[in-house]
């Protein structure tokens, strides 16, 4: 197709407009591969200590490369760092996290999901409030009501338990997703909500069937967000649940924060990259999902 | 029969009401009720654990009077600032480039998300060693030659609270990239194409009409970003450990210690009561001229 | 199938009224047209009927029954929305057989009456793109197919064609006539184009303003229009409101309009009743002629009217001449090339569908 | 039969190792140990997940405290009382008397300690006193004076990170090396205001910033066991770190005397800094748990356990009455400055790691400390920050 | 200012060919109006004159020089779409001015330009309304105004006035017809308006499926439709074809069109080439007849046709007569009241314009 094009035109013509397209081309890379090289930059550090022995470490190279290569530090980080006095690795903790993560990021997205369509395309006086009042929870210091939340949980029942954590993820997550949501649903065109209601369609059938399918990348987002959130959650994680029923942070953070005992720089990298697999794993399946113009061609005007 | 009719339309008329009502209720006990009990505990003279007598104001009073709250709130207002609108402009600028429809957006973007999905218990010892003026870049930079190279604001308790900005913009950005790509997705071409007509080029059109496009957008990343400053403390303690001295303390570290560390509970409940008020003084009066906007747009 | 009866409604945004005080009435099978300039109020009604918008005062009713506060999935209607709304990630078939999903049709049912539609709609190729990939014409026929796969009790159609070509819409207004012979659905109808609504209403309301002009059939409301703002608006090129006045000599009346420098052109035998007779004789008047009424005429007829011929202008099955009468700038449609442009020329008016309004109140004189 | 719950921050290698001797001991008793390992923050972390458990009604079997936090749960009545066993077992008469403070409250025994760490260690690299003609300091104004020395030589005389828990370790040496243990008693424990205002606090503070003089400037984030492996390395002199610095050199195969020095910061009369952990027990109602606290405890008094745990960790026995055989030199130099430091008054419990002020009177040397090493604040400044830090704090 | 050369230029999707080496050209001050079924590539085209949609082939020349690569900012056009595409955050006034704004017009200039297009386009009171709170016509209006502000060298229209209502479109068709004399810009618009097409256009060019099937002058294009499409495309109701011979005698041309079961019709004095005569004398052809040629006359006269009404259709100002005549229905548009449905009629047909098309290719015989 360029080729044809560039046929029609004489050469002397053609060769300027070529360039300046590069250099506009250049314009967006440029930054945009500087910028990974910058963000690259501490993982780099981290790969590089992962793959050293501990006492070329101490010895006092940090950041160059190593001079013997090992995957020890992975090994140990996976299968036989001791959490405690249990020297199982992070390995058992993943299923924790798990079973953890996911109710909680489908849940909270789920609630966010369906607020955020009533507040924008259900409005009823007081819509804002609500959303008002929903949006300031983002801002809570955790820190200040941990006890409280834990005499809660107390009283639900769900005091040291899984689903006592998923329920304090939830409770402070629908606040982030509300928002996330609402704010997306805000520039949704409401013909859209106008012509299934004449179709007949009721309020879950329009959230389902005709908002939900134009909101794939804010559910991108919002998942995203949760599940990072949860996963790398660590205060939650220690204060409501205990030993075996431990998210991954809470093992993390025993293989990581030693205080007066030697800090194993090469075990603690490769657990923090593996801690953070899941994570990445989500960023890469559902940054596909970022698709462009869902609403585009919808309505006119 | 017309009695139930109308019932059940009334029914369907306050569903939207009924499916709100069990998130609001869940928000207004964990997050309200818990933060009057904050505030309770705030006015009263608990350090270990909670007690309920009335101290007055004697808290506060303590709690203005620690050199470290100063810090930290002096900290606060540095920090967030410089962290909202550094991390906002970048994120803002890596979407809108990451929209021109490149090769690798995928990878690029990953590569962005990457540094919310470690665990800053971690990455801040990476950060810590690549900021150290001794091992990281200005040590490599010295030894390239150019030996009056200083980078050694981490070891200045004037300037390491920059240290903290850069890592937390380096550690955030990403997600509000995240945020503002999906609201530039959502965005009809066919308005860009209008304003390309007219005339406009690319920055101005991105300018003009697809960043206030992207307002709702903007508003969720700042309520986003302004939590994470807020509420920065992995950062904090990994990468400086509050320090040099308290240097780098936050409102969100000084509250930890204070509750978990000195046995100051009532210290902590009133930092967090001021927290939270610097919150609302800042974020209701906004929120209120955004949606106040929105509703009748 | 049933009556709707729009009473007294208002709507207000802020403090906008938009809507004031309307009412309209018609029955079942009765086909309402909407006719008003732009900005209105008709979309507005329209979204009121449907139950999308909030009613701020009044009551409508369907077939009987108030549904001021039923939701808009339980008033069985279809609709075609001027702005298309259509549901951009399904495909168009998809966005055809929504409504019938919903309503639990059968998918066999379901796709056949989806290829009736599209067939009926020329867009049976397209069955499987997005909105987004679709031309503007494209998209608003799949905006009626939405609609007339349903049999609801009520139809709302907003402006359907008015992005099609002619062609097909006279295609498609042909279908709508079948569609309304055959399902004898009530219909209200938004629509700009003269000939859609003269040949498609059974009932015409013209508005201006939020407020409801004329309710009436529509040869009707072309002949007899209740006002003069009914008169200039409906028919295109629009009526002539030329100034005169009014002779009554025995029972017949004559309408004489003023010439600046030349003798009065008379046109005798206008149709007036008696009381009006007595009450406009000898008073001034306005009197409106449709283009189409004059026709190039014999200079010794009674009532013939000699004029100098300004501007002419060919439509291709007509000639627009454009010449001054009375003080007023008045246009004929006549037959192409049968007039020149500066020449002089003699027109004929046909009499018998003269009109006459009240200079003041401008309301049409019977 | 029985399971017992241990919430406990040791997470590091060589702690875990000792913690294993525990756990070996009880479970040969026929008990499970479950464990619950929350490290990080000097222990806050665990304290905060403690206060979660407690308040949701859910407390753990037994717990380590560090410092206060003993008789502070105590005093909330949710700790159980071991006094029986303590009768028993003799504990009062194996223990050291300054001890008693932190694992009783009012009549109540209410923890089981297992070590003592010793906090003011000076770890010095032999070969480099050696090739400078350094001998061991007897006087802090030796330590300087060597230190400069080193300093010219192109030698970095203290290696130290910047967090404040290793400047408070300098801070609580010269605190009680300077002006002796009753200063040290009257400052950091009974918080006399006379004394935090005097001159010789001034003192203290100028003392601290000529330490600071000894230190490199990249001090900052630097982890102690790297800054050991510095002085290892032969990069830097001497460290002033508590005995789990140990560890790292007889890793290396160094030995005490031949490879490295290990001494007490130098004053007329040696100090000896201690750090106790010990293990609490909480009230609870499941009888198994009962009976699994009463083995745990016994475990834990146990002079063979606490033998086994020690050589190990790298502190010594909590008890007095263990053997020092099979203790290194440096242990055994311990031992002996202890039973020294019983008799002359000048056992004190290390500030920094909570054994003086309650935590929020010992966080405000901490902070003054800490601010003072690494900026440019003066000593009068110092001591006036601290005074009022500390009125504040009352 | 400045001529429009489309040289063969193609358009892709995918495997889907939307145009198929377009190639029109037009000169200064041109008035272009595309005419074509919906979905037939018009505003692909104008989008690509516009230069926000790639050329897969060929090249647009704009005032002579090659355009593909430039980007939309640099053409100096202004262009109204079909879809609005309004800036939703601005408010009227700010959309309309935005343009002028990027141009450094300065703020005093800009105002009074946009008041002057408010006013002719009747918005000023909606100046500082956002366009979500307006009309459907309103906003159209909108983004008219954005266009007409502004003086470009060219002028993109894309249906701008399909939802504005009759009077309106009136008064704007003139306003169009206005600035273009005014400004002498050249003009590329698209409608499905036969009359705005008529009355605007300099050139007409009619497309069929991705293909220009004619490129002429208004008249010509009604009156000699280059081909069947073009003949039953352009006009409304539109061109009776119908299936006759050629009978030539002594120079004359005669059409015959047969009759089921009477005698066949003949329609004498067809105009016709000499070379088109001899080619086709006895042959089949088609007969293009449009509906206002014909008219009620007498029966004696040569060329009178006897027909049987089937259907009539009032439209206020013309009656549509439907009846049989060669096998095919025909539509006649005659004066209101002189037919009836059911009974027959003696009509007459203007002869000289009659067009006659080649029934295998349905190209014109000139
Ligand atoms: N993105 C797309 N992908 C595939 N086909 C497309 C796309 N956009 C348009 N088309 C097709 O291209 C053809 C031409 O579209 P275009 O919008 O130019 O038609 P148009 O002549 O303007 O029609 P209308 O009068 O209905 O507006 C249509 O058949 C349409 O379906
Ligand atoms: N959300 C709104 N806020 C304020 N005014 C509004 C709003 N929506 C519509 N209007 C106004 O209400 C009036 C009626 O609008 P409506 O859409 O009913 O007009 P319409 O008759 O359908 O016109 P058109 O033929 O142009 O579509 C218009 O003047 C419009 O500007
Ligand atoms: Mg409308
Ligand atoms: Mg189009």
């Amino acid at each position: 197709m360029a080729n044809a094009l560039a046929q029609h035109k004489p050469i002397d013509e053609a060769l300027p407009r070529k360039t300046r397209i590069r250099f506009g081309r250049l314009l967006i890379y440029g930054p945009l591969c500087a910028m990974a090289a910058l963000y690259l930059m501490p993982l780099w550090v981290m790969v590089v200590t992962s793959l050293k022995p501990l006492d070329e470490i101490y010895s006092g190279s940090f950041i160059g490369l190593p001079q013997t290569i090992t995957l020890d530090a992975w090994r140990a980080a996976w299968s036989e760092a001791c959490i405690g006095t249990e020297c199982t690795g992070l390995k058992p903790y993943f299923a924790n996290s798990l079973l953890m993560v996911i109710p909680a990021v489908v849940l909270s997205t789920g609630i966010g999901a369906i607020n955020g369509y009533i507040l924008t395309k259900w409005r009823f006086p007081g819509a804002n409030l609500v959303f008002g009042l929903l949006l300031f929870g983002c801002f809570l210091p955790y820190q200040a009501i941990l006890i409280p939340m834990a005499r809660t949980l107390g009283l639900l029942g769900l005091a040291g338990s899984i689903p006592g954590l998923v329920f304090v993820h939830v409770a402070y997550g629908i606040c982030f997703t509300t928002l996330f949501f609402r704010n997306f649903f805000v520039s949704l065109p409401d013909e859209l909500t106008k012509a299934a209601m004449v179709d007949g369609a009721g309020f879950f059938r329009i959230f389902w069937s005709v908002i939900l399918p134009t909101s794939i990348p804010i559910i991108v987002v919002s998942c995203i967000w949760q599940f990072t959130q949860i996963w790398n959650d660590f205060l939650f994680g220690v204060s409501f649940t205990s030993g075996g029923n431990s998210p991954m942070t809470v093992a993390l953070n025993n293989i990581v924060n030693v205080t007066t005992g030697r800090k194993q720089y090469n075990v603690d990298m490769a657990a923090a990259m593996i801690a953070a697999i899941p994570t990445l794993l989500v960023y890469i399946v559902a940054g596909r999902y970022f698709v462009r113009g869902l609403t585009a061609g919808a309505v006119k005007g | 029969m017309n009695a139930a009719k109308s019932f059940s339309s009334r029914l369907a008329g306050w569903l939207p009401r009924i499916v709100v009502a069990p998130s609001l209720l869940v928000v207004i006990v964990t997050v309200y009720l818990f933060i009057l009990w904050t505030g309770v505990i705030s006015f009263t003279s608990s350090r270990f654990v909670p007690v309920y007598d009335f101290a007055g104001l004697e808290q506060y009073v303590r709690l203005w009077a620690t050199p470290r709250w100063h810090t930290a709130v002096a900290n606060l207002f540095i920090f967030s600032a410089l962290f909202l609108f550094l991390s906002t402009g970048i994120g803002l600028l890596m979407a809108i480039l990451l929209d021109q429809n490149i090769r690798a957006e995928g990878f690029l973007r990953a590569v962005y998300l990457y540094p919310m999905a470690l665990s800053f218990i971690v990455t801040g010892t990476a950060w810590k060693w690549i900021m150290n003026p001794g091992l990281g870049i200005q040590k490599v930079i010295n030894e390239l030659g150019w030996t009056s190279f200083t980078f050694d604001w981490i070891t200045d308790p004037n300037m390491a609270i920059y240290t903290v900005v850069i890592a937390g913009v380096w550690q955030s950005s990403g997600f509000a990239m995240a945020i503002f790509l999906a609201g530039l997705r959502g965005i009809d071409n066919s308005v860009i194409k209008a304003a390309q007509i007219e005339g406009a080029g690319l920055p101005l059109i991105y300018r003009q009409i697809i960043i206030p496009m992207l307002r709702p957008a903007m508003l969720s990343v700042i309520v986003l970003l302004s939590y994470i400053a807020i509420k920065s403390f992995d950062l904090v303690l990994a990468l400086t450990n509050a320090g040099p001295g308290s240097a780098t303390e936050l409102p969100s570290t000084f509250m930890f210690s204070a509750t978990f560390r000195r046995n100051q509970m009532g210290v902590g409940a009133a930092s967090a009561v001021m927290m939270l008020m610097t919150v609302a003084a800042i974020i209701v009066p906004y929120l209120y001229s955004e949606l106040r906007e929105r509703n009748n747009g | 199938m049933s009556t709707l009866e729009i009473d007294r409604v208002r709507k207000t945004y802020g403090n906008l009224e938009v809507l004031k005080e309307v009412s309209i009435s018609i029955g079942t099978g009765d086909f309402l047209v909407l006719l008003g300039p732009s900005g209105c109020g008709k979309s507005t009604l329209l979204n009121m009927i449907a139950g999308l918008e909030n009613i701020s005062g009044g009551e409508v009713r369907i077939a009987g029954k108030i549904v001021n506060e039923l939701s808009p999935k339980d008033r069985d209607i279809a609709m075609v929305f001027q702005s298309y709304a259509l549901y951009p990630t399904m495909t168009v078939r998809q966005n055809i057989e929504f409504g019938m999903k919903i309503r639990g049709v059968p998918p066999a049912q379901r796709d056949k009456a989806v290829r009736a539609a599209a067939d009926l709609l020329q867009i049976i190729h397209l069955l499987d793109r997005k909105p987004s990939q679709l031309s503007g014409g494209q998209r608003q026929r799949v905006a009626m197919g939405r609609a007339i796969v349903r049999e609801p009790k009520l139809f709302l159609f907003d402006e359907p064609l008015s992005n099609l070509d002619a062609k097909l819409r006279v295609d498609m207004r042909t279908e709508i006539k079948r569609l309304h012979a055959r399902l004898g659905t009530t219909i209200v109808y938004v629509t700009h184009d003269q000939i859609e609504a003269m040949t498609l209403a059974t009932r015409v309301a013209v508005m201006k303003g939020g407020v409801v002009q004329q309710l009436d059939d529509p040869q009707t409301v072309y002949d007899r229009p209740a006002n003069v703002y009914v008169a200039k608006f409906v028919g295109s090129p629009s009526m002539n409101i030329i100034p005169g006045k009014i002779e009554v000599e025995g029972g017949s009346a004559t309408a004489v309009i003023d010439m600046a420098n030349r003798q009065a052109v008379r046109i005798p035998g206008i149709h007036l009743s008696s009381q009006a007779a007595s009450k406009y004789a000898g008073r001034k008047v306005l009197i409106g002629i449709r283009p189409e009424m004059f026709s190039v005429g014999n200079g010794q007829a009674q009532g013939a009217i000699s004029i100098e011929v300004d501007v002419v202008e060919p439509t291709g099955a007509d000639t627009l001449a454009v010449f001054q009468l009375g003080g007023v700038e008045v246009t004929a449609r006549l037959p192409p090339k049968q007039v020149n442009a500066r020449a002089s020329a003699t027109l004929a008016v046909d009499r018998s569908k003269v009109v006459l309004f009240d200079p003041d109140s401008e309301e049409l004189i019977n | 039969e029985g399971t017992i719950e241990v919430l406990h921050h040791w997470v590091s290698q060589s702690e875990v190792d000792a913690l294993n001797v525990i756990r070996k001991d009880l479970e040969s008793k026929g008990f499970q140990w479950k464990d619950s390992a929350v490290g990080g923050m000097s222990g806050a972390n665990a304290q905060q997940a403690l206060r979660s458990r407690l308040t949701s009604g859910d407390p753990p079997g037994a717990m380590q405290f560090l410092g206060w936090e003993g008789p502070q749960w105590a005093e909330q009545g949710v700790v159980r009382d071991l006094n029986d066993l303590a009768e028993d077992g003799g504990w009062r008469e194996a223990l050291p008397p300054q001890l008693l403070t932190f694992v009783t409250s009012g009549d109540a025994f209410i923890a089981a300690p297992i070590n003592m760490h010793r906090q003011n260690w000076v770890w010095a690299n032999k070969k480099i006193f050696d090739e400078a003609g350094i001998a061991v300091p007897k006087t802090w104004a030796d330590l300087i004076a060597a230190g400069k020395k080193l300093k010219e030589k192109g030698i970095t005389p203290v290696a130290m990170g910047d967090e404040p828990w290793q400047i408070g370790i300098i801070f609580d040496a010269l605190l009680s090396d300077l002006y002796g243990p009753e200063f040290y008693r009257k400052v950091a424990i009974d918080l006399d205001p006379a004394a935090l205002n005097s001159a010789e606090m001034v003192k203290v503070f100028d003392t601290l910033r000529e330490v600071r003089g000894l230190v490199d400037d990249n001090f900052v984030g630097r982890d102690w066991a790297v800054a050991t492996g510095l002085v290892i390395n032969g990069e830097a002199a001497m460290q002033f770190m508590g005995d789990w610095a140990k560890g790292e050199f007889l890793a290396k195969g160094l030995k005490p005397n031949a490879d490295f020095y290990c001494f007490a910061t130098p004053a007329k009369v040696p100090t000896f800094q201690y750090v106790i952990d010990s293990f609490g027990m909480f009230t609870v109602k499941d009888e198994t748990v009962q009976n699994a606290q009463v083995a745990l405890a016994e475990t834990i008094m146990d002079p063979a356990v606490q033998k086994g745990f020690n050589l190990i960790k790298g502190s010594i026995p909590a008890r007095t009455d263990v053997s020092v055989d099979d203790f290194d030199d440096c242990a055994k130099l311990g031992f002996n400055e202890r039973a020294e430091a019983i008799k002359a008054g000048s056992m004190l419990g290390a500030m920094t790691h909570g054994f003086a002020a309650k935590p929020e009177f010992a966080s405000v040397f901490g902070d003054v400390a800490a601010q003072f090493f690494v900026g440019n604040m003066s000593s009068d400044d110092a001591v006036k920050m601290l005074v009022e830090g500390i009125d504040n704090a009352r």
